[in-house]
This record gives structure tokens, C-alpha cells and sequence, in this order.
């Protein structure tokens, strides 16, 4: 059964790997988004990430149901709050039994999390205060 | 019929938790969004790209059910991950 | 700069995730690869991988080198020895500057350590023994 | 010219670590499988599937520039991961 989570908590990776781990799965894909200091010639300082709950979990489950009735388990975390450079903003993990399976979920549930996920970035550079991405 | 509106991110940083607007009956996620944007022209464009959800589920085309004790949101464009 | 390794030791897969962090990296993808109970119909017991050492680690370098080469940061290790159940066998992972190369580079290196990297397994099932997959 | 070949994974476990095949002088990777193979026949198809490395790199077509003192393995098909 899948586990979906969005709180202002520190992303503890190796917690959420372990629920991942199952004999019935082969292969397990995750994806870790963290704090990045430089894109392009603008340098992030920190992030604030802001959510709509419960709303926000609930697509959370939309995007997960599908994909655990395929029989792999889901695991993702988004956390809010203030964010420092290399600290985790979200964790998307997919155990299945294959894993080009595994793979195309978990890059599918990323994708589609950053598109219809109603949680927002404001990101302090060091020349502006940027919302969005 | 008035409606509140619950606001997010830039959107709530500039106009606050929540705006009261007053759209027709069955109104249309567009006409919601005019209202809201008529007090704030400068706002204009991202609430032209922000999505409406009713009751936390986006809405689709065409008018909406809804009344005063729904849940009515702005989502302007979503940046997580 | 990569960090590749076979060895009979247990996969610890925090410490190889906390060598993909690094500020100037968002994205990081991992393909970890457990012992599974059941192939079909076939139920395994307990796995042994032995290897080809160095020539392993040689045709490791050979592919995490040109990724690197594009500005990401691969870490390996494949577990040689015995293993049970839900035990880690490979860790793969691949940090980026954007999640699509991190993904398309995380496949590719499991894919291709699965054609050209000297390892074997033997795996004893409950039926019989069997060599490969 | 006498060949040491390392063996690996099944053939290791059939033949032991090391076998001394006799081959000719610059020879084709078939030549040494050939070779590995005359005194195993129940291991022909493994043999004929496993692939050559010379100093722990795969060998391409061709003849081989090999000689006593290089190390020469016979590669089962791999199955790591």
C-alpha cells in the first residue's frame, strides 16, 4: 500500500527506502530532488515550499492509485517549509517487479507531481526572490 | 452570489488567504477568475494561468455547480519536486 | 567524481545516496536491485554473485566515465557473495543538474552492468539451482 | 601455443579455475572457444555463447595478438544486478 506524505518534516531517505523494500520486488527506482545552489548564473540561497492541504495529498493518490493497482508500491514525500541547499524536497520511490516498470513510474510520477500538485517553491536567490520555476 | 476564494503562494502573498467575489449563479472557472482579478490588474496574467478547483478537484470547462459553502481555490502554476 | 565498488560487503545504501548529494546537483535517480521471492512460478531461496575482479570494476569505470564526463555523478556497487531475501545486490545511482538526464543515465548504466559487467549470479531456488537469469 | 583461459560461473564450476588449451599462433577467439570446448561437448552451447577477454578486456573479431604471458578469461553470459 502506498505511502504519501507532504510535511514540513526533514525527508529521512533511508526511512522511506525500507518501505520500498519487499521480497515481492525486484527493483526499486527513486527519485530524490534536493535544493540546488546554481541554475544558470542566478545562486539559490534557500527555498520556502508552500502546499494546499489536503488537496495536495489527494493528487497525491490520484497519481498513486493507478500505479499500485499495476501491483508496484509508491512511496513519495514532499516536504514544505524552509529549505537549505542539498536539504530533500521530495522523494518519489517505486518498487515493482521490473524494472523498466519501475523506471517509467517513478519518472511519470515526478513529472506529473510537478505539474498538477498544488505546492508551490518561493526561492531566495542571492539577486531576487523568485515564486515558481 | 458571493464566493470566497482561497489564494496560494504569490497570489495569497499579494491579495491574502482568502478574496470574496460575487459571480452569477453556475459561473464558469473563467468568470470566477475575472472576478477575482478585477480588483488586482497586475495580477492579471498569472490568474489568467491559474486553475480553479472546487471542493480540492480541479475543475473542468464549462459552468460549475457550486455554491457559497463550497471549497473554492486558485491554484496559480504548481512548482514542487 | 565516481565512486564504484564490488565487494562481499551489505550494500549501505544511505551511505551511497549520501555521496550523490552535492549543491550543485537537483535531480538524483537510484535503481537498487533486492533479491526477490518469486519468478513466476519459481520461488528463490538465496542468491550467490561472484565476480570477475578487476576486469568488474574496469568495465564500471568504462561506463560511469563519459557520463561523468557530462557533469553528473555516478556511484555503483554491486554485492558479490551470499544473499537472502530482500537483500541489496546493486545500487545505482546518478546525480544531474536536470531529472530527465538522471533518469535516461540511471537505466542505461543498470541496463548496460546488466550485458557487459563481469558478474554472475547463482541462484538456488526451491526446485533447483540456476545460473543466470 | 599453450593458453591459460580463466573460467567463470558455470564453466568454473564444470572445469575448474584455469584450463591450458593448445591453439595456434595468433588465433581467433572462436580458435581458443574451439579449443576450451573439444574436451567439454556437454558445455559446447555455453561455450559457443560465452564471449573472450584479453587482459580483462572483450576481444572484437579477428585474430588475436595473444601470447603465453596474457591473461585470457572465457565470459559466460553475465548476470549481475
Amino acid at each position: 500500500m502506498y505511502y504519501l506524505n507532504i510535511s514540513d518534516s526533514p525527508i529521512d531517505v533511508n526511512a522511506l527506502y525500507q518501505k520500498l523494500k519487499d521480497p515481492q520486488y525486484g527493483g526499486i527506482v527513486t527519485f530524490i530532488g534536493t535544493v540546488r545552489q546554481w541554475t544558470g548564473n542566478i545562486e539559490t540561497r534557500f527555498i520556502d515550499y508552500s502546499a494546499y492541504h489536503p488537496m495536495a495529498e489527494r493528487q497525491l493518490e490520484k497519481l498513486a492509485a493507478p500505479i499500485e493497482a499495476q501491483g508496484a508500491r509508491v512511496v513519495i514525500e514532499h516536504r514544505t517549509g524552509h529549505l537549505e541547499l542539498t536539504d530533500e524536497a521530495v522523494f518519489v520511490g517505486v518498487a515493482a517487479a521490473h524494472r523498466g516498470d519501475a523506471f517509467r513510474w517513478c519518472e511519470y510520477l515526478i513529472d506529473t507531481l510537478k505539474k498538477d500538485v498544488p505546492i508551490w517553491k518561493k526561492e531566495t536567490d542571492t539577486d531576487a526572490v523568485r515564486w515558481g520555476d | 452570489m458571493k464566493l470566497n476564494v482561497k489564494l496560494f503562494a504569490m497570489l495569497q502573498e499579494q491579495l491574502g488567504n482568502v478574496v470574496t467575489v460575487d459571480v452569477p449563479e453556475k459561473p464558469t472557472a473563467d468568470q470566477i477568475k475575472q472576478a477575482v482579478s478585477v480588483s488586482s490588474p497586475n495580477l492579471q496574467q498569472l490568474i489568467g494561468t491559474s486553475r480553479l478547483a472546487v471542493n480540492q478537484e480541479f475543475t473542468s470547462s464549462g459552468s460549475l455547480d457550486v455554491s457559497p459553502t463550497d471549497e473554492v481555490a486558485l491554484i496559480p502554476p504548481v512548482s514542487g519536486g
